[in-house]
């Protein structure tokens, strides 16, 4: 995939509106962060105006959340959960945590740098961010897919054995199967 | 006709049973091999006696000592009669191929036995072809005198009992018959049948009654009518195997034959039809009933023959040709399949301290051929088709229905469903429980085998072409219904000078 | 050639049959080959002649009327494809001899009956058809007093019922012909005509599993080997059909009686709804498959109480079709016992990794079981639910409705147990597909399902013909349309053809679509949380699959028939016992009796004589 | 038949569907937001999500059912709606009204549910199984009052096409819902049942069976769902429009009725909890079934 706006055909830009205008959220409530969601989806901050909507599967889902700190638990499940979701898919990093590992950077269950392990295409500061950070965030990452610049998940697949390596540091019982495309 | 007369079937057999002892002395296999030639000789002569029967319509009778009748005592070997006593005799024979190595080694025990048996052929015979009633009761006693010992015959305490009980109820059934005949001849001087049946309304009413219930309660002992027939299951129980057979192919038939001489020939009483048809239901929902409760093979067995006997009273209560017709084929299914299945199941609880149903299970696969055969007499005489049990049943429920006893027909069908129900849990057993290994399967001898296949043989053959034998059935009913035709070949004279 | 010669000639084949296995396995296979291919040979070629037998007075008159031709045609069909099918489904077990003979038995049972131009033959080779089938069910030796003389009393009280009445019918009609019983019916007295036809259902009935004659079925049909299941639930249970069409359509509609028609046709709706309930909570797929028999039997007789020209006509299709897509399942069935040897859902899934043909045959035949378009169920279901409409049988038509639909819920059950869901590489490691021999059957069917759903009119004519015999003279049929009474019509051609492009160009579309990026991945690869699933983790939902439905219907599945009828016998044997207690052993017991005997006639000698 | 013009007519026809339904399933969308205090996507949200899943870069399928799976529903779909006329004696949008009957459509209607079922089958995820058994036990629940209400129109006016139904109400001048209210009530009380709107909607719960039978379905699939539901609910509509509201005579008043009955459901979905599955059952079994018998007694006693 060329990344330059110039070559791109009319329509990698309809379908990547499409995308933009349409997020299906799997709300991975890893942490703290995922509190703020519920606000975020209903009526006072309504994410849906951008066409942002939950999706219950992964299957169906185009952005993953991670919300918040990531126990060295959830990793193993958010890293089958971001595995399963189908191309493309975008990775929104929720607050500090997920930055630099924030109030818990020297917790011994909790990884620091959401980065060494998946793509994430856009981070959001704030311990916790409030709504309107989110939402945000959330537009900061339709300019990127209409620009056809968050290719967090082609990163993935070029950088598998980085991602991995980093992965199973953290994972030692390693079960899971390979990704496959 | 010199070689065959009906007084040789009495006589024969007699003489055979008192010369047997002799016969051993000379050399031991002749206690054997006589009763075997007799036998054969036996349905020579019912075959030739027969072909004459056919071939003139009228019986044979025979004079004994040259007095006619009503003086002298005759036999009278009808279509009828003659039927039943082939049946006996064809049976005997049977029942000595299958017998022939019975106790080969005991042998005073083979001695007994073989003399017994010959005994109760020429009282069942006698019975059957007499036409005199006093005779009909000496050889009915014959009949019962031999049967005590056959029921004993293993001597041990359930056997000895077991003989007790048919001694006493026979004893009974002497003094009633005695009684009966007593009556008779003290209002109209004469034992011979027709002449009975002649002069019956001369009797009053009263006594003639009486007479009719005191030799119904005999003959119903011997015909084993509920509940008269306390007596059967343990003496076919406690009998050793073939005589189980016998008992059901020879005395039970001479027992079921003189009832009906009682009811068609020689009273003139119409409610002894619905009385022999009342007993005969009775008698078959209950034994049916009780042998579906039975846990011991033979005794189950017993149960299902007096089912069977209730069954043979239904078609002769009925009172119809048809039904008659139905009578004389259950008869002789009665006698065949029965037969077969004692036979058989003999074999199955050989070595079998009490003969338990359970005792068998898993035999199917040790003695496969006596098995098969066994659920064959089983298939037929439920009555499923193509075996000649369905055509006796057809018959009789075409009769009933001919006769508008829709009731019965349904009775006799649901009775069936009870028999199904027993056999058949009895055949599962066979081939479908775990062998218990308890005990060994004592395979059936060259012989016996034998006359299982030829019983399988004759009833396959009868259930696929009825119409075989339908006909002597037939005739055999037309003999026992026309009574006038009966009194006029016994007492020609008499018959036109009444009219 | 004569009729019986058939007949005879597959009893005598049926010994041989036996002997040949005596001799060799392979020697016994050729003939049950041999059978299988000349039955059909043999019957779509000859020419019909009638021949008469004279038994014991009564005459016994064989032939084919056009109706028995088209009960024969399904079972030739149906049972020369069993036996093919047999060949490698029963090449493991032992006493082959005795399974063949018996199969041929009952297959030349039930051509006897089809032959049976009089009720006495009919009877005779009902008897045969049933002792042969019930040595069949207990051939396995499981649960064979359970269920086999369960079998064997419930066929016991259903053909005695039936010789019950044929002797009363010999009484009244004064003979047994079929014909002219159906002649002189009319002239019976009411209370004849009632007894005589009640007692020809119930013995129809039992055959048939009408409701509460069902009881031996699901036992029945479990315990005999598959491929002959496929016969016994396909063809031995028409036998029932054929006689119920013959008293409802001859007697009941024909004969002015048309309430008694509708109390069949509402014993079948009643059969139709419960046995579909049954079949829904079912964990093995025999039960299921039996349960669903009864039910779709239950709509035949619907179809052929109400006895309109459509509902009969639906009948008698239904009845056909029933046999062939009934016979696949079973044989699907065979097919899976075959190569895993388990019949549980508990203990199958995913079957449709190594076995995707009979998944496709099952699929087919399941698409016709629940009467769906564009397959050949859906023509019988059109039809029957047309003619109740248009005769208002409104509330009726609801409980066929309901029963239908609530098919659809095992016809999920059975594909997604068995083929779908979870695949579990330790259980499928062994398992293959079927050998050709049971594929050819499965799949000639199949195509003849496929081939029903747009053209019925193939099996159209053998059916209109086949009504004539009932008295429906004349019946219009089309080759892929439908009529009711109201004269609304049905195209079928342009529906399913509609239907296929749709699909085929959709098809097209979705598969050519990003055909690169669509990968296949196992199941073991399913959303479920994030959590990897290991392969000894079994997330196969398939048992007590339906709860929240069974916990809404429970109160009509507390009662069981079955516990009535156990209530019945053990009263009876009670009774028995009672009775037993008269045989005390005592010989002094015996002398008291024949004295009591003595007493109670002399007493009562004078209102006795 | 001409085969070109039945292609066009067709085509539109779908078309026609596919866009409003599209339209109706965004503006429940609106409304729902509405009524919860949002101001909600746009109405052509759907159409983006739609395009969106078609332009998904991979897929991923359990094997052929699942693939075969969105196909029996969209093909389900298209051939019901050929069965439905459109406008009330249009000579354009014939299709193949003449060619079928209601019982046809009431047994094409479950076809994609079941090709759907099996699909979801297909895919091993026990969420999608316990997805379908309960939509195939609340299939059970609504049926029967649809097929009341049906049956007692049927007999009543001795026809089981649309097109005769559709005669009667042009004959007599009366919409059926109106001569025929307790069959009318039966069908409506059916109604959010087949649109698995809520109170029914245990099937996909999406926090509790992570969306149920669909689970496993993304990319071109769901994107194939999605249009196929578009088109279904417009065929539900209509065949609602053309039975009970003697159809339409143009197609902006179809357009009319249909979305006027949509809003029942809909709105009736927006203040309702969910029903566990025998709930569900129980309520379709409870007045529905209720006013079905009576709808039926009408027909055939008055």
């Amino acid at each position: 995939m060329v990344n330059d706006k110039e070559s791109r055909k009319i329509v990698d830009i309809i379908q990547d509106f499409a995308r933009k205008s349409s997020l299906f959220v799997l709300a991975y409530g890893t942490g703290c962060g995922a509190i703020e969601i519920p606000p975020t989806m209903t009526s006072r901050y309504d994410a849906e105006r951008f066409g942002i909507r939950g999706a219950a599967t992964p299957r169906q889902a185009d952005v993953l959340l991670i919300t918040g700190y990531l126990a060295t638990k959830s990793l193993k499940r958010v890293i089958r959960a971001y595995e399963q979701m189908q191309n493309p898919k975008y990775i929104i990093g929720f607050g500090s945590c997920t930055i630099n590992g924030g109030m818990y950077w020297d917790s011994y269950n909790t990884i620091n740098r959401l980065d060494m392990y998946m793509p994430v295409d856009v981070y959001i500061n704030g311990c916790m961010p409030r709504p309107e950070a989110v939402i945000a965030g959330f537009a900061k990452l339709q300019k990127l897919i209409q620009a056809g610049k968050a290719d967090g998940w082609e990163r993935y697949q070029n950088n598998l054995e980085f991602y991995r390596k980093n992965q199973k540091k953290i994972i030692h019982n390693w079960v899971m199967p390979d990704y496959n495309w | 006709m010199v070689v065959a007369n009906p007084i040789l079937y009495v006589a024969l057999p007699l003489l055979v049973a008192f010369l047997l002892p002799l016969f051993g002395k000379i050399h031991k296999e002749l206690i054997r091999v006589v009763p075997g030639l007799l036998f054969m000789f036996l349905i020579f002569n019912t075959v030739v006696l027969f072909s004459e029967v056919t071939s003139t319509g009228k019986p044979i009778i025979t004079q004994i000592a040259g007095w006619a009748p009503p003086i002298g005592i005759n036999l009278v070997f009808s279509a009828f009669s003659g039927f039943i006593a082939g049946i006996i005799s064809i049976m005997g024979l049977l029942v000595w191929v299958y017998s022939y190595k019975f106790k080969k080694v005991e042998f005073d025990n083979s001695l007994k036995y073989f003399v017994l048996i010959m005994l109760v052929t020429a009282g069942s015979i006698g019975v059957v072809l007499t036409g005199d009633i006093f005779n009909l009761f000496v050889f009915l006693e014959i009949v019962a005198l031999s049967s005590y010992p056959l029921v004993a015959f293993y001597r041990g305490r359930d056997g000895a009992e077991a003989s007790f009980k048919y001694l006493i109820v026979g004893a009974f059934a002497s003094i009633a018959i005695l009684l009966g005949i007593v009556l008779i001849y003290s209002q109209l001087g004469t034992l011979n049948m027709a002449e009975i049946s002649l002069r019956i309304g001369e009797m009053p009413e009263k006594i003639k009654i009486t007479a009719f219930i005191l030799l119904f309660l005999g003959f119903g002992i011997e015909a084993e009518m509920f509940p008269l027939n306390g007596w059967a299951p343990d003496a076919y129980s406690q009998a050793p195997g073939p005589v189980g057979a016998v008992f059901a192919s020879m005395t039970a038939k001479a027992g079921i034959y003189t009832i009906i001489r009682l009811v068609f020939t020689l009273f003139d009483i119409d409610a002894g039809y619905q009385l022999l048809l009342g007993m005969g239901i009775i008698t078959l929902v209950v034994s049916e009933g009780i042998a579906l409760r039975q846990e011991k093979l033979k005794r189950m067995l017993a149960f299902s023959s007096l089912g069977q006997m209730g069954l043979l009273m239904i078609a002769f209560g009925i009172n119809t040709k048809a039904a008659v017709v139905a009578g004389m084929f259950i008869l002789f299914n009665h006698a065949v399949i029965k037969s077969l299945l004692f036979f058989s199941g003999s074999y199955l609880v050989y070595n079998s301290e009490n003969k338990n149903i359970k005792d068998l299970f898993g035999f199917g696969k040790k003695l496969p051929l006596t098995a098969f055969l066994f659920g064959l007499g089983a298939f037929a005489i439920v009555g499923l088709p193509p075996l000649s049990g369905f055509w006796a049943k057809l018959s009789l429920l075409m009769a009933s229905a001919d006769s508008n006893l829709i009731a019965l027909i349904a009775l006799i069908l649901i009775v069936s469903v009870v028999e199904i129900v027993y056999y058949f849990r009895v055949v599962n057993g066979l081939y479908f429980k775990k062998y218990t290994g308890e005990f060994e399967p004592h395979k059936p001898s060259w012989n016996a085998s034998l006359v299982m296949l030829i019983l399988a043989a004759v009833i396959v053959t009868v259930g696929l072409y009825p119409d075989l034998i339908y006909n002597y059935f037939v005739n055999a009913a037309d003999a026992l219904m026309d009574k006038a035709n009966y009194i006029q070949n016994v007492l020609p004279s008499n018959f036109v000078g009444l009219n | 050639m004569s009729n019986l010669v058939i007949i005879l000639a597959i009893f005598g084949w049926a010994i041989l049959t036996y002997l040949a296995f005596k001799i060799n396995k392979t020697l016994g296979n050729v003939f049950v080959g041999v059978l299988a291919l000349a039955l059909p040979a043999y019957f779509f070629t000859y020419t019909p002649s009638d021949y008469t037998v004279s038994v014991m007075g009564m005459s016994l008159q064989f032939g084919f009327t056009s109706f028995a031709s088209l009960f024969a045609m399904l079972v030739v069909v149906l049972s020369s494809f069993a036996l093919l099918y047999s060949i490698p489904y029963m090449n493991k077990k032992d006493r082959l001899g005795w399974f063949y003979m018996n199969f041929m038995f009952s297959v030349g049972g039930m051509m006897g009956i089809l032959m049976s131009k009089d009720l006495v033959s009919l009877f005779i080779f009902w008897e045969i058809m049933t002792w042969s089938s019930y040595l069949i069910v207990i051939y396995q030796g499981k649960k064979v007093n359970k269920v086999g003389l369960k079998y064997m009393i419930f066929s016991a009280i259903g053909a005695y019922a039936m010789l019950m009445a044929i002797v009363l019918i010999n009484k009244w009609s004064g003979n047994v012909n079929i014909e002219q019983f159906f002649a002189s019916f009319p002239n019976y007295s009411s209370a004849a005509k009632l007894l005589s036809s009640l007692l020809l259902l119930t013995g129809f009935g039992v055959k048939s599993a009408l409701m509460p004659l069902h009881v031996w079925a699901p036992g029945a049909y479990t315990k005999s080997p598959m491929s002959y299941t496929a016969v016994f639930s396909g063809a031995l249970s028409k036998m029932g059909i054929y006689g119920m069409a013959l008293v409802a359509v001859n007697l009941y509609v024909h004969s002015n009686m048309p309430i008694m028609g509708e109390v069949i046709a509402w014993a079948g709706a009643i059969t139709a709804v419960l046995a579909t309930f049954w079949a829904i909570f079912q964990n093995d797929i025999r039960k299921l498959l039996a349960y669903s028999s009864i039910g779709q039997l239950g709509y035949i007789a619907v179809g052929l109480g109400i006895g309109t020209e459509l509902s009969v006509f639906a009948g008698l299709y239904l009845a056909i079709l029933h046999g062939l897509f009934k016979g696949v399942l079973w044989m699907v069935v065979g097919a899976i016992e075959h190569r895993t040897g388990k019949t549980d859902f508990r203990d199958i899934s995913g079957l449709i990794k190594k076995m995707p043909f009979t998944f496709f045959v099952a699929l087919v035949a399941i698409i016709a079981l629940a009467g769906m378009p564009p397959l050949s169920g859906f023509v019988g279901k059109w039809m029957l639910y047309e003619s109740m409409i248009t005769s208002n049988h409104f509330i009726m038509v609801l409980f066929i409705f309901l029963s239908s639909t609530a098919a659809f819920l095992y016809c999920f059950h059975f594909l997604y147990g068995l083929f779908l869901g979870q695949q579990e590489d330790e259980f499928l490691k062994d398992v293959k597909e079927v050998p050709v021999l049971m594929m050819i059957p499965m799949g000639l069917i199949s195509l003849s399902l496929i081939a029903f759903g747009t053209f019925p009119g193939l099996i159209f004519k053998p059916i209109a013909q086949a009504m004539s015999t009932l008295g429906f003279e004349n019946v219009t049929w089309r080759m892929s349309s439908l009529t009711n009474a109201w004269g609304n019509s049905m195209f079928l051609k342009p529906a399913n053809f509609m239907f296929m492009a749709v699909f085929v160009f959709f098809l097209i579309i979705i598969t050519v679509v990003n055909h690169k990026k669509t990968k296949k991945v196992g199941t073991k690869d399913i959303a479920n949380g994030g959590e990897p699933i290991r392969d000894e983790d079994n997330l196969h939902y398939s048992v007590d699959i339906y709860r929240p439905f069974y916990r809404v219907i429970s109160p009509i599945m507390k009662y069981k028939v079955e516990t009535f009828y156990k209530r019945i016998s053990k009263g009876i044997e009670e009774f028995f016992q009672f009775f037993r207690r008269i045989y005390s052993g005592n010989g002094q017991t015996y002398a008291l009796y024949v004295v009591i005997f003595l007493t109670a006639l002399l007493i009562l000698s004078s209102t006795i004589f | 038949m001409d085969i070109g013009r039945f292609l066009l007519t067709s085509i539109t026809t779908t078309a026609l569907a596919f866009v409003v339904g599209m339209f109706y399933a965004g503006f429940r969308r609106k409304i729902t937001a509405r009524v919860q205090n949002r101001v909600g996507p746009p109405v052509y949200q759907n159409f983006i999500d739609v395009v969106k899943l078609w332009s998904k870069k991979s897929n991923i399928t359990h094997g052929v059912m699942q693939h075969l799976a969105p196909l029996w529903q969209i093909a389900t779909s298209i051939t019901t709606l050929m069965f439905i006329p459109i406008l009330v004696d249009s000579t354009f949008f014939v299709n193949l009204t003449f060619k079928g009957d209601l019982i046809f459509l009431l047994y094409l209607m479950v076809v994609g549910s079941l090709g759907m079922a099996l699909g979801a089958g297909e895919g091993g995820n026990p969420n999608s199984a316990i997805g379908v058994t309960r939509g195939l036990t609340q299939m059970i629940g609504f049926e029967i009052p649809w097929v009341m209400a049906l049956v007692a129109l049927m007999i009543q006016h001795q026809t089981t096409t649309i097109v005769g139904l559709m005669d009667v109400q042009q004959a007599s001048g009366t919409w059926l819902m109106f001569s025929s209210p307790f069959a009318f009530l039966a069908a409506l009380l059916a109604m959010p049942g087949m649109f698995r709107y809520s109170p029914f909607d245990i099937v996909g719960a999406p926090a509790e069976l992570a969306s149920g039978p669909i689970s496993e379905f993304g990319g071109k699939y769901l994107g194939t769902l999605m249009t196929n539901g578009s088109i279904f609910a417009f065929v539900k509509l209509v065949l609602y429009v053309d039975i009970f509201m003697g159809g339409a005579t143009n197609l902006v008043l179809l357009v009319v009725k249909t979305f006027v009955l949509y809003m029942f459901p809909v709105l009736w979905g927006l203040v309702s909890p969910r029903f566990r599955t025998e709930q569900s059952v129980r309520f379709f079994w409870g007045w529905p079934l209720f006013f079905g018998l009576l709808g039926i007694l009408q027909a055939a006693f008055l």
